[in-house]
């Protein structure tokens, strides 16, 4: 079992349900100090956005940040460096496409993210019946790949996905693209199908934007992802005190 | 022909062509995916399915298309060229042949509406068309700068009955507008088929695209039997994503004809780019040193694509077809040969397989070959553009 | 069918239908008119001139086109109508069909030039086009006022090689453009042929213009037997000279369809007009209450014409065929209604037929009726005007 | 006998070449004025053009003047009327398009003709072939149909045309419509052909536009027609003794 799974079982065996905030890396110069606010407000883990110029399953505030982020000139390399700065003991996960690695070179990337901290990685255009290179790269380097399962997973491929899974995974609460929505989703259903397959700690994501949201969701599942709601506030131009208090608002409403 | 090998068949039961291809979909897509392929494979081998794509191609879209010998311009370069007439297929270009196969698909499958990725509007247009003919719902996702630029084709496609939405992420062009229509499907894709327009994208795509495409190369290889021409010493066509020329290619593929693909020097994924993975395959791409996405630029929107199909990246690969590129400088030129010659005004993407073929004649192209010109398009979208063009030079 | 006479013969000996007709031109050109009379004659019944015309025809205008179907459009009014689809022909209209025929017998004259008229362009750019294939050079006479509208076909024709004159005299439209060309043939009528567009003008070209549009006619009165048709209750064409309504008509003239031509309301020969002598023949014509020809209004170019061929001014006086008119408020409609429910924008000329038909259904077209609409053009041409007049209206 | 034709044949026998100025009737409200000054300077007749909107073998000067003259509402009825003004010996010929006649009745107009003291008519796209309703309808009013010979016209044709036409036979000099021109044309070639076949009186026209061409077509002819040059004088605003100076500048050359 990789280390993040250990880890992350542990913390649902301690009865804490997860809260995975998202950020995209580089978008500002000080994103590495949105980062540790965010722990300090009580993050159980750390998504890490890699920037890519064409984020097909992301929206709106996520292209814009990535956009930002590339603009400003970083690179799967640059944010490595910046996460030097980081020190925290929660895990990091990397999240980007899979050109980002395909294009860096799949050892070289896996080698890259355990150097750098980040022991697990989500990478949406990568489907189950494509990873085969990549998660023997990662195999190697202690990296777990975490699937998604989508609302319109059949029984077979939640199975399949369930079982190749590993660290967390990740139930899409919505058919859409990263956003903010209203609508609560179909975390729930997503969730009770993985779990009749398997017992991995399991995260809903996809337009969980306020802490409602984050509290029905967690509810039903081992912990939450949130990811536009929080660019956005950066991307409005807030700091660190913003970030901190927006988790914050989070992990209260989590824990009630 | 290389070897014994045979090039043109199905992909593996994944979708690769070798290395190439495959479905790089997020998983809410999965599903969608693996349904259109069952649909696809199911359709195309039940001959109710296929009768009725030829009809309609036949009584709607006008198929087939002539092969037209070019007398004069083949006089002036010492060789025997003939071209296919997709220019005379409804809406003007060979994109109808696929539109009316996916369209027909999409009611098969028993769903009312379909989105559309577009560059110029070509693909909007035939998609709204086909859609208009069959009664389905039309939604066509368009770079808001090409909304711009192609206002005309905007309007033709609501005159069609179609949404446009204009893509306001990223570089506001083809490649965000394929973006945009990937993130719109996972909404919808319960109703809703994503007609692709090229050979590209996840599989099944650039293999059904292919298929729809390859009436073009069966055609062409009859006419020109008929026309007394066994077997063309070459076959060229302009490749954007690649579909006219996987189309026209699939009649010659395992001949000993030489198959030329040529794509726009501002875009030419296989001479500028390198393997990669973007729009749901694996294919050769443009990219930067960090394997960011770069623009494609060309004079002609329909090869403004960053990409090439899979099956091209790997006929390149594997050798059995070649692919040059055109820069912008030599495609007017081209375009105004064409028409001063022999009265068929190209668009300006085929306009870049035809200055190959005046640039060539002679050297690549040995005097007295026999030459088959796919040609894709009708200029008449490109008219007011190259006027632009040659009022700025004169 | 009335009686038993026997319609779209050859004229009588001077190119007279009935009292119509006729080669009023100065005797300059009387010896070109014999000329080509003779020319024309030995050509059509020679098998090597016709098989020539033909194989062009279908090697680069693209011929056959198909008939379609209209299933959405029949269902909605209660008729089962077919569209011939001349929009699918090289350049976009019937137009082509013409000028290949006339190039044909130019080269057969041992001419090597032509001339031409144009109103909006669409024969212009269909002459400058089969004159560029036949390697002849090529004239064209447009009102100057048509030379600002339509700007981008003037483009069009000198990419395709052709001079364009733009004709300043009189009202600077189509009627003045016909003046000018019939001018200028004057003064070079030794080696340039003059390439009239429609089934006007004097002797023999009314009665070669509908040969040579006949086979629109021909074609479909077999592809709809081939569909099961074995003969339609109406056939219904826009006219303004007449060429694509005597083309299809002549399929059809001793059949018992009725024939039904569509005049713009404010080029109505028919309606409107009354018997007069112009460009060469006797016809009925707009004209003032002394004698002067007026000009005809009407959204669409190609109707914009203040007479109609002779044999029409005929076939209405001996009741074989009737003319209806369709006032240009109708016309932008119908181009939207058969766009949205069969995906295909017609030319603004050709919505005229279609308007007449969505008027009619339930009316004088009784519920049931088989209708072959004759779809004249494709409207790319008009889309940005519609546009336009659509904005205006909003 | 039509009586132009006897009146003419007199002339020739005089040994007099004829001069035939042409006016556009209606272009000036003057324009009587005008025919009256070209009588006064030596004109043996005068051709009296009436406008038609399509004057299709007219070149750009008479053009011009024809669509000024329907401007200011000239119809064939008020320029009868303004020709009762005229007071003159030589004879008028009406020159126009056949649609006029064809409009107003060809009995009728060929009466109106004979009640206006107009005794001939060329009607330049009538041709021969399509004359015998118009030549029936102007026999009963002693109105001379001129026809047209071209240099394009073969020799069978010319003899018919000879043959058939009355008052004089109208010999273009140029494959062109009316206008200017340097070109000296084909006039005498003509002219000898005509001659073969008729003893009918023969005048050169098309493009005479100087004395000195008038001089160069009458030494081989019976007379000549001055169109467009002397119309150019009027359209530029030459008054009556303007048209006196030329038209007498022409019968001072021819009779030289
Ligand atoms: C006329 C024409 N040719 C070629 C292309 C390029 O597409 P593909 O390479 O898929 O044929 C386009 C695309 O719009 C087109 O319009
Ligand atoms: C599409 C189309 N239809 C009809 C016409 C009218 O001409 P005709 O009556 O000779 O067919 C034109 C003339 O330009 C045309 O372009």
């Amino acid at each position: 079992m990789k280390s993040l799974e250990t880890y992350l079982r542990a913390l649902r065996a301690s009865g804490r349900k997860a809260l995975v905030p998202y950020f995209v890396a580089g978008v500002t110069p000080h994103w590495v100090q949105h980062v540790e606010a965010a722990v300090h407000a009580g993050a159980d883990a750390i998504e890490i956005g890699i920037p890519f110029s064409d984020p097909m399953m992301d929206g709106v505030v996520i292209q814009e940040a990535a956009l930002r982020a590339l603009q400003a000139g970083t690179t799967f390399d640059s944010l490595c460096t910046d996460l030097a700065k980081l020190s925290t003991s929660v895990p990091l996960v990397a999240m980007t496409y899979f050109n980002i690695f395909h294009h860096y070179g799949l050892e070289r990337s896996a080698g890259k993210l355990q150097s750098s901290g980040m022991s697990g990685a989500i990478v949406p255009d990568l489907p189950l019946e494509e990873a085969d290179q990549w998660r023997s790269a990662c195999a190697a380097h202690d990296v777990a790949n975490i699937f998604l399962v989508a609302p319109s997973s059949p029984a077979d491929r939640i199975s399949s996905i369930a079982k190749a899974t590993e660290g967390f995974c990740y139930a899409s609460a919505r058919m859409a693209v990263t956003g903010k929505s209203n609508n609560t989703g179909e975390g729930a259903r997503v969730v009770s199908e993985i779990r009749a397959v398997s017992d991995v700690p399991t995260y809903i994501g996809i337009g969980i934007s306020t802490p409602e949201q984050a509290r029905a969701a967690s509810s039903v599942s081992d912990g939450v992802i949130v990811g536009s709601a929080l660019v956005q506030i950066i991307l409005n131009g807030g700091g660190a005190d913003d970030v901190e208090s927006f988790v914050g608002g989070f992990r209260r409403a989590i824990d009630e | 022909m290389t070897d014994s090998k045979v090039f043109m068949t199905p992909p593996d039961e994944r979708g690769h062509f070798g290395t190439f291809g495959g479905r790089f979909v997020p998983e809410a897509l999965m599903p969608a995916c693996l349904e259109l392929e069952t649909a696809f494979v199911e359709a195309w081998s039940d001959s109710h399915f296929t009768d009725e794509y030829r009809k309609v191609l036949h009584e709607f879209g006008g198929r087939p298309t002539p092969v037209t010998p070019l007398h004069r311009l083949s006089e002036q370069l010492g060789l025997r060229i003939f071209a296919k007439r997709e220019d005379l297929a409804h809406t003007g270009s060979h994109k109808i042949n696929n539109v009316i196969g996916q369209t027909l698909l999409t009611k098969r499958m028993g769903k009312t509406r379909v989105i559309a990725e577009t560059g110029a509007g070509q693909h909007g247009v035939a998609t709204a068309t086909a859609a208009a003919r069959m009664g389905l719902e039309c939604t066509v996702y368009m770079g808001e700068i090409d909304t711009e630029r192609q206002a005309l084709n905007v309007f033709r496609m609501e005159l069609l009955g179609a949404t446009v939405v204009p893509v306001t992420s990223g570089s506001r062009t083809l490649k965000d507008a394929v973006n945009e229509a990937m993130r719109e499907w996972v909404t919808c894709v319960q109703d809703t088929h994503y007609c692709l327009g090229s050979v590209m994208g996840p599989h099944p795509f650039p293999w059904m695209v292919r298929e729809m495409q390859s009436i073009i190369g069966t055609e062409a290889s009859q006419q020109l039997q008929q026309l007394g021409v066994e077997e063309p010493d070459l076959v060229v066509a302009c490749v954007g994503g690649g579909s006219n020329a996987a189309g026209v290619f699939a009649g010659f593929a395992n001949s000993s004809t030489r198959l030329i693909g040529i794509e726009a020097a501002g875009g030419s994924a296989v001479g500028k780019g390198s393997p990669g993975v973007l729009h749901g395959m694996r294919s050769l791409l443009l990219q930067d040193e960090f394997g960011q996405i770069e623009e494609a630029f060309s004079i002609s929107a329909g090869l403004d694509y960053p990409g090439i199909g899979p099956e091209h990246a790997y006929l390149a690969a594997s050798g059995r077809a070649e692919y040059f590129a055109i820069g912008d400088e030599d495609v007017i030129n081209a375009l105004q040969v064409l028409s001063l010659t022999e009265g068929i005004i190209p668009a300006l993407e085929t306009a870049h397989a035809v200055a190959w073929i005046l640039q060539e004649a002679g050297k690549q192209i040995p005097l007295g070959s026999t030459v088959l010109l796919n040609l894709s398009g009708r200029g008449d979208k490109d008219v007011a553009q190259v006027r632009e063009i040659l009022r700025a030079q004169s």
